[in-house]
């Protein structure tokens, strides 16, 4: 394990990988029912095409926007539209979402694709992907052809393809990378083709040698890099990642585009690739489905839609009293209420923690033993942003650079005396541009 | 009548100089090693404060208002000297461990506070006891802290030992430290007195509202 | 060297607020947060520097030749406080950015003991002109410092669960003690 | 008696060459400032003592004048000079506003408000309600966390046992910091003479409120119909009150089937004054 | 699968394993050997003053909060470290009355009015030393020879009188704690390896001094065994309450140390400085912070 | 314009009269204030030395200055146009007993002054007093004390006086203890000599 590449901060957690990797990924059949929220993606919400009592294929767009920052949504099923309603969502809120009733026929809507798309021209790979609803799978869910089109007076020289999946227990890129690897490999060529990017870099964490050897084969012969990242949260956030691969910063406020890179998460390259390949639009995706609260802990194939209910279920229900149900990973993830909350295109995962483990603790008073400061991968004082947010002293928080902070919640985590700093740090956000934009109106 | 005594004792708790408006600390904190140097210093103080503010309100309505600070200043400055010398003459002890902070005098916010709230605008009697107030304040303030800090610093109190035989001073209470120290945990302690009897007084003031 | 030694001993070994006892009212008062010590520091510098000069003119061009030591005090405070006062208006009028920053705190250190100890210090140690500026500067150097620090110290303490009784003056009282304690290691160094 | 002339002299000497010097200086450099933070300073001591932790009188008088300092800002001062600073203070800032008093809008408390989460992490409403929209039933009441009570500067709130915040009225100087913080928005500024309030912000429908708690409106109009002064409509599913009409003749209290409407219990003489 | 209520909580949801009271714990394990020693050097009167302490520490925190009417967190076990801190700073013939003034002073002046874990300015331990050795001077100066209860006149530090050996194993008259710097080196590496200890302030503590006593031409081994350097740059420059948050805060406050040590020890009137140098860097530490902000990712130009 | 004319009046006068008073209070506490210091400094030199009940005052210029102490900062003594003053001590008869001198060294606190007599024949010290001080009450400040002092008398010029071996220190006031001892031995030399000269001629 020579020349891992680092970056400074960040934290060893108990990854809890082991759960989960040796699992192959399981197609999981489509529910009876799929619930599809408009807005699964930064930026705008879709607008719905359909309406109650509309029959819909597999695959047909119900939502579009015209707004430059958002994406398509389309049916992972085929059947008829039940309602056009504000559900309940991951974030929790309710959101305006398409409700399907699938009839089981999976009757595909006509899809175009190319044998070898690679051959597409660089603007036809990008309609393509918009025009399939991509957004990057990595967990923001950002539109990925808006990403795909830097902005002016910026080069793209490197793509960086972030297989590294940092956060514990899922694997649901690691096993896209071992069982898809071409497809992968496929994507990443044409995201490297439609930003026009000069080199690709493929990273991945040391501790998935399987999913490193499979790429290392594969993508030598089509002048692609695979690099080893040393195995640390976060190095998969898209700065960290840059840093500890180029050893480059993306300016403050700033974009990755301009110090040339433009990171994509592997399921977005996977995705890309079956959009230019068989026109198919992103209705499914790989997820993990772990923790010691489920009883049959497991990576799938599931439809866009899916309820969180009928996964767990078929990962064989609670083990014992359920404590947390996170959409995601334990340090990033969102705890649901709520299971008949459906997948939607950015959850890598559901993870199910027992009464135990999502114990909180009451926080003491900080020692200033400046862990958090250490750990920070934005080199931020959290405990000092803290301190100024639970004052109420929002000005001091943004000089204190509030708003760089990339919610990694590392501080939070390794804080010995169990404060809630990213919490804090949060709402200082919200504060700092809420004030901003009442200064600006 | 009833007015001026409630001024007059307002020097010596609600608005203490050392205890609630927090002026003149140098010379509380700086000759307060013993009791009879915080007494005498306070004394000191209180003549001239007493003093200048009978001469200032006697005065008032010869001084423009351009010029009085620079007026009061000297007719407080001449006091302050007299007493200087005064003290230099008769108690020449005493004035040796007072030192520089007998002119110093001449800045204590007290008196030309005193002089621009008060002297400069209420008649000589009522001056005359309002500056009595204040300076009864300060004296007993000093006294007391130098006593405390005589007794537990050097086991004595106006140079009397009071302490039993195996007592070892605690020989901070007299160095700087112990004078910040002292003088914060008294300011301390006088708050939760002061709570306890503004308390005590609202539950009475209720008692005979009911 | 001897006004090196003279400097660092005025600064830290006899610092005037933690040792000296001079000019605790605004130690007290104006110490809240670190921008405006700062600005109260070096204010206070100026003064003091003018402060040492104007004494020792006085001193020795009036007062010895004259044989009026004795009206030492009344004449130092005088001069002293009418030329603040002149200098306050001067950069009020003339220089209103430097008027913001630290003429607001002139008048207030006009009237506090740390100005006239110095100049009484000054002549009661018979220095020189040279020595007497150095002391002044050297006294309005250590009060910046002290301020500073328990500034800094005071803006933490803000964010504390302080009892109540000693919230505010009480706590900074303690405060002002234990940074007294922890200079008094230099005690005794010059 | 030749010393004491030299002194007489010279100090005369000084005396003119420094108020000469003060006279011209204050002609010379004169600069137009406020008049009120003039008229302050001249009211205040004026020892510059930094007692009030303002760099000196004319400091403090600046932030008086421009609202940054309290009006008893001068502790040397006391009692006799706030008076002052209040007279130069109020003639310029017109009749004293109509006394404004916080209330809160929502009654759901434990009691009667359902639960759809076990929220675990800080007590601040506002973190609560960007966790997942916080663990109450109902997402547009009261989160409980005392955010409230926390930034009220005047400590005139305090959460009872119900998990409801409580303003103690006299206390409560209308500052509006707990509207600010409320991440909900429940809390409301009031004149102190209105009697009568509808506590409760649910947009929901009825039936949805009814699921999540015992005290929310459900949009049933009778106080609508009920109120004589027509100061009641109900829009959005939840009634709202105009104040300006409403003469507290507490009908619509006791008209409400979920008990959402609750009299303030104030002043008897204002509530018998605004009743007449 | 219905009824259960799902906890909600802000992200992360899971937490590292280390707790305040874990440090704390480690940092007296970290003692142990230290107080081993001075146990075998000085006898029962190292058992009898670290005990006092601890209870003294203890207790004075446990009275406190029970005034205040707050919860009593003395199982943090932060007093406990003062206490036992503070016992081993002090000479092995000192009253014992006198170490639960100390201990009292460390808590009450020193951590508790300010608010009480986290909230000091100053090292508690330190304070209640200062104010000690400001109070009972003589007694605080009164050392002894090892395995003697004969009171000699100075440390090494004055005496210049002791072999590298003796000094390294602790066989030198000394504060209980200070004498044997194999202990506090075991001590030391047992807090680094647990992550404890930021090795910025010692090193740049003890670096400082042993440069600056090159350069003043003093006998650098000397300088650094001799007096209580190692175990203040160890276990008390370290607290992280007093100490700067920032990474290059910590240097400054080490080096700091350093100066302050250096100028008191070679022209102050005291023989040792290690006391005064920590709680002057201590008064520093919020303005070293203020000053030394990390450069925030992707900002080019250092803020200030 | 009047206003003016006023204040510049009005201050004027203040300042004149606040000088005639001051001068008036200056002349009459001045003789008291000068009887104070000489009482105080002729106590201090009967004290040291013994059988002495008046004194002459002898200014001395002894022939190679005296030495500058570095170590102290505020103490300049020996720049030549400074004399060192000689204290002789007469007995009731009028015969000199010994002379005294003051001198001064670093403190803990500050300068530590003092007042040293020696004998007319044995020219050993006859006695030491403290006449100023700043040093830490109940610590250096024992330099005052009887015992600490009485252990300089007999000492000559060419008696050591080490601390720590000659002269026992303060335990815990090292440095006051060395201050008082080397402002004893520091002018005892020169005061000697200039004692010498003064007397022959
Ligand atoms: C703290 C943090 C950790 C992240 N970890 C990962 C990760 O492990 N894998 C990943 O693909 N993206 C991760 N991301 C998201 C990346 O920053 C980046 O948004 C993503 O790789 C971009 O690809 P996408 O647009 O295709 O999703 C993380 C982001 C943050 C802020
Ligand atoms: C001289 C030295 C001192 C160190 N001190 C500490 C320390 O006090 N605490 C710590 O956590 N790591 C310490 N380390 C370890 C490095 O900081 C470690 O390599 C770094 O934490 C690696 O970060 P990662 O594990 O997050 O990749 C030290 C390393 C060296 C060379
Ligand atoms: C608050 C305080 C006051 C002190 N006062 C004196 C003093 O008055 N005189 C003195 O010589 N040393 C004083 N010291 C210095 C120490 O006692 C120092 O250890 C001593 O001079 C040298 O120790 P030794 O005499 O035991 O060799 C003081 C120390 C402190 C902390
Ligand atoms: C590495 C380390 C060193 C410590 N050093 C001290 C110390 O020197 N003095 C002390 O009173 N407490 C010390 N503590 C304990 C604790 O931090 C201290 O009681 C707090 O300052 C109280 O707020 C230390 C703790 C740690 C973890
Ligand atoms: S990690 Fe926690 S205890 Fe340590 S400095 Fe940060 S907030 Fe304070
Ligand atoms: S401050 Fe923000 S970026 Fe830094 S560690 Fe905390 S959550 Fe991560
Ligand atoms: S009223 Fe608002 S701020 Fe107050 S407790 Fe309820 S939700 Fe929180
Ligand atoms: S924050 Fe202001 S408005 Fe709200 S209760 Fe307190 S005083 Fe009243
Ligand atoms: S008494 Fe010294 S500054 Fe106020």
């Amino acid at each position: 394990m020579v020349n891992l590449k680092n970056f400074r901060g960040g934290v060893h957690p108990e990854y809890n990988k082991h759960i989960t990797s040796d699992k192959p990924i399981k197609v999981l059949p489509a529910p009876k029912e799929v619930v599809i929220p408009l807005a699964q993606h930064a930026g705008a919400p879709a607008e719905p095409l359909v309406k109650k009592g509309d029959s819909v294929l597999l695959g047909q767009e119900i939502g579009s926007s015209a707004e430059p920052i958002s994406a398509a949504v389309h049916t992972s099923v085929s059947g008829t539209v039940l309602a056009v309603e504000p559900r309940p969502s991951i974030n929790g809120r309710e959101v305006l979402s398409v409700v399907i009733e699938n009839d089981g026929q999976d009757a595909k809507a006509p899809m175009t694709g190319h044998d070898d798309p690679i051959q597409l021209p660089r603007e036809e790979i990008r309609k393509r992907i918009e025009a399939a609803g991509i957004v990057g799978l990595g967990g923001a869910a950002f539109p990925t052809a808006a990403k795909l089109s830097p902005p002016r007076g910026c080069k793209i020289e490197y793509l960086l393809i972030n297989g590294s999946e940092c956060e514990p227990y899922l694997t649901a890129d690691q096993k896209l990378m071992e069982e898809y690897t071409e497809d992968v490999v496929l994507g990443a060529k044409l995201l490297a083709k439609a930003c026009g990017a000069e080199k690709t870099i493929i990273a991945i964490e040391a501790n998935k040698p399987e999913a490193l050897r499979k790429m290392k084969a594969l993508a030598g012969s089509n002048a692609i890099e695979v690099v080893a990242l040393a195995v640390k949260y976060p190095a998969g956030g898209e700065k960290q990642l840059i840093k500890a691969v180029l050893n480059r910063e993306v300016p403050a406020h700033g974009l990755p585009a301009q110090c040339g890179a433009l990171v994509h998460n592997v399921g977005t390259a996977w995705a890309a690739a079956k959009a230019c390949r068989h026109g198919q639009p992103l209705i499914e995706r790989v997820i993990t489905v772990t923790g010691d609260g489920v009883k049959a802990p497991a990576n799938y194939l599931v439809r866009i839609g899916t309820p969180f209910r009928d996964i767990i279920a078929a990962a064989g229900g609670f083990a014992g009293e359920p404590g947390k149900v996170i959409a995601g990973g334990p340090m990033m993830g969102l705890a649901q209420f709520d299971l008949n909350v459906p997948i939607v295109k950015g959850v890598s995962g559901i993870l199910v923690l027992s009464d135990k483990v999502a114990n909180e603790f009451d926080p003491m008073p900080c020692i200033k033993c400046a862990r958090c400061v250490d750990v920070c991968p934005v080199y931020l004082m959290p405990v000092t942003i803290e301190k100024y947010a639970m004052n109420a002293m929002w000005d001091e928080a943004e000089d204190y650079g509030a708003m760089d902070c990339i919610e990694c919640g590392c501080c939070t985590y390794i804080c010995p005396s169990k404060r809630a700093l990213l919490s804090w740090i949060r709402l200082a956000k919200t504060e700092i541009v809420e004030a901003h934009s009442r200064h600006s109106s | 009548m009833n007015k001026m005594i409630k001024d007059f004792l307002r020097g010596l708790w609600d608005e203490h100089p050392t205890f609630r408006i927090m002026i003149g600390m140098c010379p509380t904190l700086a000759v307060t090693t013993a009791a009879i140097n915080g007494f005498g210093m306070a004394v000191a103080t209180t003549f001239v404060l007493v003093c200048s503010s009978i001469l200032i309100s006697v005065l008032k309505k010869v001084i423009p208002g351009g010029v009085r600070i620079p007026a009061y200043i000297i007719v407080i400055a001449t006091f302050v000297t007299t007493v200087d010398y005064i003290m230099q003459a008769f108690t020449p002890d005493l004035h040796e461990s007072l030192g520089v902070f007998i002119p110093l005098i001449v800045v204590n916010c007290i008196i030309l506070g005193r002089a621009e709230a008060y002297a400069s605008k209420m008649p000589v009697v009522w001056s005359a006891f309002d500056a009595l107030g204040m300076g009864l304040g300060f004296t007993w303030g000093l006294t007391l802290i130098g006593s405390i800090r005589e007794l537990l610093g050097s086991g004595t109190v106006f140079g009397f030992s009071i302490m039993p035989d195996g007592f070892t001073p605690i020989a901070i209470l007299t160095s700087p430290p112990g004078a910040f120290i002292t003088l914060g945990v008294l300011l301390a302690l006088m708050n939760v007195v002061s709570s306890k009897i503004s308390e005590k007084i609202k539950a009475k003031q209720q008692r005979a509202a009911n | 060297m001897e006004y090196l030694l003279l400097f660092i001993g005025t600064v830290i070994v006899n610092n005037f607020v933690l040792v000296q006892f001079l000019g605790i009212c605004p130690f007290i008062g104006v110490s809240k947060q670190v921008s405006t010590s700062i600005g109260m520091g070096i204010a206070t510098t100026f003064v003091m520097v003018m402060a040492a000069l104007a004494s020792w003119l006085i001193q020795h061009f009036i007062l010895v030749p004259l044989g009026l030591e004795y009206l030492q005090t009344l004449s130092f405070i005088l001069v002293i406080a009418a030329l603040v006062q002149l200098v306050e208006m001067f950069l009020h009028k003339s220089i209103p950015g430097l008027y913001r920053a630290m003429g607001i705190f002139l008048p207030l250190i006009t009237t506090n003991c740390a100005v006239l100890g110095l100049a009484l210090n000054a002549v009661l140690r018979d220095y020189n002109l040279g020595e007497s500026l150095v002391y002044g500067f050297g006294a309005g150097v250590g009060f910046t410092l002290a301020l500073i620090m328990i500034a800094g110290i005071r803006e933490e303490l803000e964010f504390a669960d302080i009892p109540k009784p000693l919230k505010g003056a009480a706590i900074a009282l303690i405060t002002a003690g234990l940074l007294s304690l922890a200079f008094s290691g230099f005690a005794g160094m010059i | 008696m030749y010393n004491s002339l030299v002194a007489l002299a010279s100090m005369g000497g000084l005396g003119i060459i420094l108020s000469v010097g003060l006279v011209i200086a204050a002609k010379k450099f004169s600069v137009e400032v406020d008049e009120r933070i003039e008229e302050i300073e001249i009211a205040l001591p004026g020892v510059n003592c930094g007692a009030c932790g303002f760099a000196g009188c004319r400091s403090l008088a600046e932030a008086i004048a421009e609202g940054k300092a309290p009006i008893n800002g001068c502790p040397v001062g006391g009692i006799a000079v706030a008076e002052k600073i209040a007279e130069i203070m109020g003639a310029d800032s017109g009749n004293a506003p109509e006394r404004k008093v916080a209330q809160v809008l929502c009654r759901g408390g434990c009691a009667e408000a359902a639960q759809r989460a076990e929220y675990d992490g800080p007590n601040d409403c506002r973190i609560m309600n960007t966790t997942q929209g916080g663990d109450k039933g109902c997402t547009y009441g009261c989160l409980g966390g005392g955010t409230c009570v926390e930034v009220c500067p005047f400590n005139a709130m305090y959460m009872d046992e119900n998990g409801l915040p409580v303003v103690i009225e006299e206390k409560c100087t209308g500052c509006g910091k707990c509207v600010e913080a409320c991440p909900r928005d429940i809390i409301i500024l009031t004149g102190e003479e209105y009697g009568v309030h509808i506590r409760c912000r649910s947009l929901a429908p009825g039936k949805e409120v009814r699921q999540v708690c015992k005290v929310g409106c459900i949009a049933c109009r009778r106080c609508e119909k009920e109120c004589p002064c027509d100061a009641i409509t109900v829009t959005n599913n939840l009634a709202e009150i105009d104040y300006d009409k409403c003469t507290v003749c507490r009908r619509c209290v006791a008209v409400c089937p979920v008990h959402t409407i609750e009299e303030q219990d104030g002043k008897p003489e204002i509530k018998a004054k605004k009743a007449g | 699968m219905e009824d259960s209520r799902l906890v909600l909580s802000p992200s992360p949801h899971v937490r590292d394993e280390d707790t305040t009271q874990k440090i704390m714990l480690t940092v007296v394990a970290a003692l142990i050997p230290v107080w081993a020693a001075a146990t075998y050097f000085f006898g029962f009167n190292s058992i009898r003053l670290v005990f006092v302490s601890i209870i003294a520490a203890v207790g004075s925190e446990a009275v406190f909060l029970a005034l205040r009417r707050k919860p009593v967190t003395v199982w943090d076990g932060s007093a406990l470290v003062t206490g036992m801190l503070l016992g081993l700073s002090l000479p092995p013939t000192l009253p014992t009355w006198m170490a639960v003034l100390g201990s009292f002073v460390a808590i009450v002046i020193g951590k508790q009015v300010f608010g009480g874990l986290g909230a000091n300015p100053f090292n508690p331990a330190l304070v209640g030393r200062a104010v000690l050795a400001a109070s009972f001077t003589s007694q605080m100066t009164a050392w002894t020879m090892p395995f003697t209860d004969a009171v000699t006149s100075a440390t090494p530090l004055v005496s210049g009188q002791a072999s590298y050996a003796e000094l390294f194993f602790g066989t030198v008259p000394g504060s209980l704690g200070e004498t044997s710097a194999l202990a506090i080196l075991l001590g030391g590496v047992l807090l680094f390896y647990r992550g404890i200890l930021d090795y910025r302030i010692p090193v740049g503590f003890i670096g400082t001094t042993a440069i600056l006593s090159f350069v003043f031409g003093q006998d650098v081994v000397y300088q650094l065994l001799s007096g209580s350097l190692l175990f203040g740059a160890v276990f008390m420059a370290t607290d992280m309450v007093t100490s700067p948050i920032t990474p290059v805060g910590r240097w400054v406050f080490g080096v700091g140390c350093g100066l302050v040590l250096v100028v008191i020890r070679f022209w102050g009137s005291l023989p040792e400085g290690l006391t005064y140098s920590i709680l002057v860097m201590n008064a520093f530490t919020p303005l070293i912070n203020r000053w030394t902000r990390p450069r925030i990712y992707g900002q080019v130009v250092k803020q200030v | 314009m009047k206003e003016s004319v006023r204040m510049v009046v009005v201050l004027t006068v203040i300042a004149m009269a606040s000088g005639f008073i001051l001068a008036q209070v200056y002349h009459w506490t001045y003789p008291t204030i000068q009887r104070n210091r000489a009482q105080a400094l002729a106590g201090s030199i009967l004290a040291v030395l013994p059988g002495a009940v008046e004194f002459n005052v002898i200014e001395a210029h002894p022939a190679g200055g005296l030495e500058d102490d570095p170590t102290t900062l505020r103490s300049k003594p020996g720049s030549d146009s400074d004399p060192l003053l000689l204290y002789q001590g007469l007995d009731g008869n009028g015969n000199p007993v010994g002379f005294a001198f003051v001198s001064e060294g670093a403190g803990y606190g500050g300068i530590v002054k003092i007042m040293v007599g020696v004998g007319q024949t044995d020219r050993l010290i006859s006695g030491v007093a403290i006449l100023e001080h700043a040093e830490t009450p109940n610590l250096g400040s024992k330099i005052e004390d009887e015992s600490f002092r009485s252990q300089f008398v007999g000492k000559g010029i060419d008696d050591p006086i080490a601390l720590g071996q000659d002269i026992d220190k303060i335990s815990g006031a090292t440095v006051s203890s060395r201050a008082v001892a080397e402002a004893v031995s520091r002018d005892l030399g020169s005061a000697l000599q200039a004692y010498k000269e003064a007397a022959n001629q």
